[in-house]
């Protein structure tokens, strides 16, 4: 089915923005927050930044928020009573301006959160976010989208694609129903787009690897200690890179309660802590620093391929641009892949 | 609106304070029964933690009291306390946080009428300022519903 | 420059030290922490304005203390970063040497004790700038104090870098780590954040030698080293100790002096 | 939009019962509150569950009952961290949570004709004693059945008077043995580590299938003396303990090499386990 090219003006682009709000969507998109590119709430299309190449935190609060609640509990005498939130406690949510690895990462944690059983409230969240992406115009060094499998004009994950157009006008890809029906907020502002060359204004990122090779390669490098070892060796163990990154989905469970009530929550979690494996014993499969960085590269680039037929990375660069020490992932991994 | 009446968490050393605090039963001196009192070998030993703890689940205002300075059962427990203080409530009000909500005393075995005084108008400057909801609002916030 | 990758050169070539964790050039024209263990290795060392990293806190890392004495360089007011944690019997001269940059000139520091007499005769005092950043704070009312701390801290993802590129933040089990009981709530909430925040400026109390390096390992740049730099300088003012300025110096909040003067205990 | 089912939503159950196995050491027996799902639960032999005290948190153990016996679960624990300790402060009718059952089995029906060789150590018998009772259920199908168990000391046993139904069984071969040092006087079984233990005993490895549970350092020194009588890896099964928290692979914490132990797992073989790296 050919998809739908329209060209929305500036100013249609404003009206569905606001009508979107004013419908009760929660919208977000990239923000000048004193000199931080970040994704905050926006009302009007003034709000959005649109210089910057990406946003320093990823879109997936959207679908999997840093404090979740599972369910809550009440003590009665010494029964308990669980409840949890309803359809009605998701929210929409309008997430505009991400670029095309954001809404390819969806993938991804789609997969996690999907596999073999279904997670309701990932599932909940993603049923009621509709992704309107923004396609890159330039890029930076940290970025290596078409290196697994994206593009700076990619359509995977967005429900409408724009291409920055001269005076402030968008090339609008309609790709979902979703995307459809927003587009519909403003039936009589965008038109159909002739031949508008989409190709040329996009980004240059240049491909530094194949997902296959560095795969392969990776496992073979796996027992090679001194590499990781020298690698990870300036590496101070916090969750920054898994915190911004749009396809980490690792999380924790843990209770709040003063006793009487409480919940059950799910909050964000990252390998790269001594805790996240470590046993009450004291015993700790992964005791070294290493051997955790080794396992952020392994799970992302050989273990999710091979078990959910989706790569952990989308290359949008965020744990190299937010790394305190400037772990660099595509150096990291283009060096695993020159491995004899 | 039912009169407010502050809830006050008191952390008082087991030799001084809580012995004063015994004085003012025995000597039947009246005192606000808002208080509630938690016994501690020494203001040495009370973790600046339990203070926010204590906010969190409730308290409108927090009283820390031991030994006269020389008078520590331990020496130098109420000195140490003393550092901690000065800087932990630096920091308070450094955040925002009402220093007026802590107040800090010196009540020795004898002074069971300082004590009486320390709670009375603590609770009376409290009952001014209203509930400190403001810290409690923190506990519920930033949990994403609709799980 | 090249004085300084000579300096390293010797110091490895003649085994005084094992490794020599100095700056490189990283990614996009950034900064990026280096160690060099053979001597051929030096040249890639570098030094300019733009290193300001604090590499203090690989002296203090299990990975890197297994390679055996250490020589970390710095400009010559961070190395305030290499006394306190002497001062807190973390280094030692048998296992540490602080290489100084002063002015682009590498300046040989062979103990502790001469990087005491260096550092002595820089000010330790928070620079203008610092000070401003802390008294606007100051001067806000209570409510915008409160206001202001709240939406910075609640957006605080609790990825613990503040604390992972922290040379003082080196206790094997942290309080955070505890969970009986559970001192500081998992959740990133407004209340977790907080009470975060506010354990590890009081843990740092006395400690903190205010190189800003919790601030620039944030991700999102929350202004967290206003919290241990504001105690850093109520104790200085109230108890006359500066972190990192002697190698012997004393834990401001385990010692005491009986004429402390406070205005608020009644 | 057909809501799924929360995942993370455990059974309410009852205590019903708490049987002190050890020092530190309880088993606890669990009722289903709803009658309903406890008749609709089923679950096979080496699957593990999430047991809940709500506002302590979650923690993982096997499901320490036989598969056959219906309408209960118990399970065996150590008091040891945050949620063990406020499980052992519950008493006989309080509730709590149970999530499960997780994991995959052991294939009992592979071995029907083979002899079995159970090896356990300390605390690690209760995901054994789920599996013996099943067995022992459908004793038939079985040629020998042979049951190494040691602990620390005497006292460190669990399951007692299991141990005594056993050893009074004709068609059981129980050999009970405790650390060097841990015996008592009246101590009448081996002393021994469990592996050398194994070595006198020396088991034939014929048509025959070891499973074996307990502390890595007590499965680092098993395997080579089942090597060298015999067992070739595919016969041998193990199960792993990791640190877990969702039970349902997606947490990513008991991720080891390309397997999921909560969902590959916790039994593997231990050719598998040669696959894996070393970190669990």
């Amino acid at each position: 089915m050919e998809t739908e090219r329209r060209i929305l003006t500036r100013e249609a682009f404003d009206s569905l923005l606001q009508k979107a709000v004013a419908a009760g969507q929660r919208a977000y998109g990239p923000k000048d927050l004193d000199g931080r590119i970040d994704f905050a709430p926006i009302a009007r299309l003034d709000d959005l930044s649109t210089g910057h190449v990406q946003t320093t935190q990823s879109a997936k609060f959207a679908l999997f928020p840093k404090v979740e609640e599972l369910f809550s509990f009440h003590r009665e005498g010494n029964a308990q009573v669980l409840d949890e939130a309803t359809e009605a406690d998701t929210p929409e949510t309008l997430l505009l301006g991400v670029r095309p690895c954001d809404a390819a990462a969806i993938a991804s944690l789609a997969a996690i959160f999907n596999w073999d059983t279904r997670d309701p409230q990932f599932n909940r969240r993603l049923a009621r976010t509709t992704v309107v992406t923004i396609t890159c115009t330039h890029a930076d060094e940290y970025c290596f989208c078409t290196s697994v499998g994206g593009g700076p004009g990619n359509s995977t994950g967005s429900d409408l694609l724009l291409t920055p157009l001269e005076g402030g006008t968008y090339l609008a890809e309609v790709l979902t129903a979703r995307g459809q029906a927003l587009l519909a907020l403003v039936p009589e502002s965008s038109t159909p787009a002739n031949a508008v060359d989409k190709e040329s204004r996009l980004a240059c990122v240049p491909s530094r690897f194949t997902a296959e090779t560095v795969t392969a390669k990776m496992a073979v490098a796996f027992d090679r200690e001194g590499l990781w070892r020298e690698q990870s060796l300036r590496c101070l163990g916090c969750g920054a890179c898994a915190f911004v990154c749009p396809t980490c989905a690792c999380f924790d469970i843990s209770d709040e309660s003063n006793g009487i009530q409480g919940k059950r929550l799910r909050t964000w979690d990252s390998c790269g802590f001594s805790l996240f494996t470590k046993h009450t014993s004291g015993h700790n499969p992964r005791e070294v620093q290493s051997q955790r960085w080794r396992q952020r590269l392994m799970h992302k680039f050989v273990y999710m391929p091979d078990r959910l037929k989706v790569l952990g990375c989308v290359g949008c660069g965020r744990c190299s641009r937010s790394c305190p020490v400037d772990m660099n992932i595509l150096e990291h991994v283009t060096k695993v892949a020159e491995v004899k | 609106m039912a009169e407010f009446e502050p809830r006050i968490v008191a952390f008082v050393c087991n030799w001084c304070t809580y012995a004063g605090a015994d004085l003012t039963g025995t000597s039947r001196i009246k005192y606000a029964a808002n208080v509630e009192i938690i016994r501690f070998p020494c203001t040495g030993r009370i973790d600046f933690m339990l203070l926010l703890k204590a906010f969190a689940s409730g308290a409108d205002a927090i009283i820390v009291s031991g030994c006269h300075p020389n008078d520590c059962h331990y020496t130098s427990g109420n000195f140490h306390a003393r550092r901690r203080w000065m800087t932990f409530r630096s920091l308070l009000d450094y955040l925002g946080i009402d220093v007026r909500r802590v107040q800090f005393s010196w009540v020795s075995a004898a002074e069971g009428a300082k004590w009486a005084e320390v709670v009375n108008s603590t609770t009376a400057a409290v009952r001014e300022l209203g509930p400190f909801t403001g810290y409690r609002q923190l506990a519920g916030a930033g949990i994403e519903l609709g799980g | 420059m090249e004085e300084l990758r000579k300096r390293a050169r010797e110091l490895l070539a003649t085994g005084e030290v094992k490794v020599v964790i100095g700056y490189g050039e990283g990614s996009a024209g950034r900064i990026r922490p280096l160690f060099i263990t053979d001597p051929a290795g030096a040249g890639v060392l570098m030094f300019d304005e733009r290193c300001l990293a604090n590499l203090a806190v690989y002296l203090l890392k299990a990975e890197v203390k297994q390679l055996g004495k250490a020589a970390g360089t710095a400009p010559i007011r961070n190395h305030s970063n290499g006394l306190q944690p002497a001062a807190e019997s973390q280094v030692s001269d048998e296992t540490v040497r602080l290489i100084g940059v002063a002015d682009g000139k590498a300046v040989d520091l062979p103990t502790l004790a001469s990087a005491e007499e260096y550092v002595a005769s820089v000010s330790l005092e928070p620079a203008a700038e610092e000070k401003e950043a802390l008294a606007r704070i100051e001067r806000m009312t209570m409510e915008e104090r409160w206001a202001y701390w709240n939406e910075q801290l609640s957006r605080c993802l609790k990825c613990y870098a503040c604390r992972a590129a922290c040379p003082m933040c080196y206790c094997t089990q942290c309080t955070v780590e505890c969970n009986q009981p559970q001192w500081i709530p998992v959740p990133a909430t407004p209340l977790g954040n907080l009470e975060w925040h506010v354990m590890r400026a009081m843990h740092l109390a006395g400690r903190c030698v205010g190189c800003g390096e919790c601030r620039r390992a944030c991700p999102i740049d929350l202004p967290i080293d206003l919290l241990t730099k504001k105690i850093g300088e109520d104790v200085a003012a109230g108890f006359g100790l500066r972190a990192g300025s002697s190698r012997k110096l004393e834990y401001a909040l385990s010692t005491y002096r009986p004429d402390d003067r406070e205005d608020f205990i009644r | 939009m057909m809501s799924q089912p929360n995942l993370y939503k455990p059974y309410l159950m009852r205590l019903d019962r708490i049987t002190e196995e050890a020092p530190g050491v309880k088993t606890f027996k669990l009722l289903f509150q709803n009658e309903e799902e406890g008749r609709q639960f089923s679950f096979r032999a080496g699957q593990f569950a999430e047991y809940s005290v709500f506002g302590a948190g979650e923690c993982t153990f096997c499901i320490a009952s036989s598969p056959t016996r219906k309408g209960y679960v118990e399970c065996t624990f150590r008091q040891a961290g945050r949620v063990t300790s406020a499980l052992s402060d519950l008493e006989v009718g309080d509730t709590l949570g149970f999530r499960g059952p997780y994991g995959n089995v052991f294939p009992i029906e592979k071995w029907a004709g083979k002899s079995l060789l159970f090896i356990a150590g300390g605390i690690a018998l209760p995901p054994m004693r789920c599996l013996i009772w099943n067995v022992l259920d459908l004793r038939s199908k079985f040629r020998d059945v042979t049951i190494l168990y040691g602990a620390r000391t005497v006292a460190d046993l669990v399951y007692k008077h299991e141990l005594e139904e056993w050893s009074q069984r004709p068609d059981v071969k129980l050999v009970t043995t405790v650390d060097p040092g841990g015996e008592t006087p009246e101590w009448r079984g081996e002393v021994g580590f469990v592996p050398s233990v194994l070595e006198k005993i020396a088991p034939l490895s014929i048509n025959t299938v070891a499973i074996v549970c307990g502390p890595p350092i007590m499965i680092k020194f098993t395997f080579p003396v089942l090597s060298r009588l015999g067992f070739t890896p595919d016969t041998i099964y193990t199960t792993l303990e990791n640190r877990m928290k969702c039970g349902v692979g997606k947490c990513g914490r008991c991720n080891v090499g390309k397997y999921y132990v909560c969902k590959d797992g916790p039994v593997f073989t231990f050719e598998q386990l040669k696959t894996l790296p070393p970190e669990y």
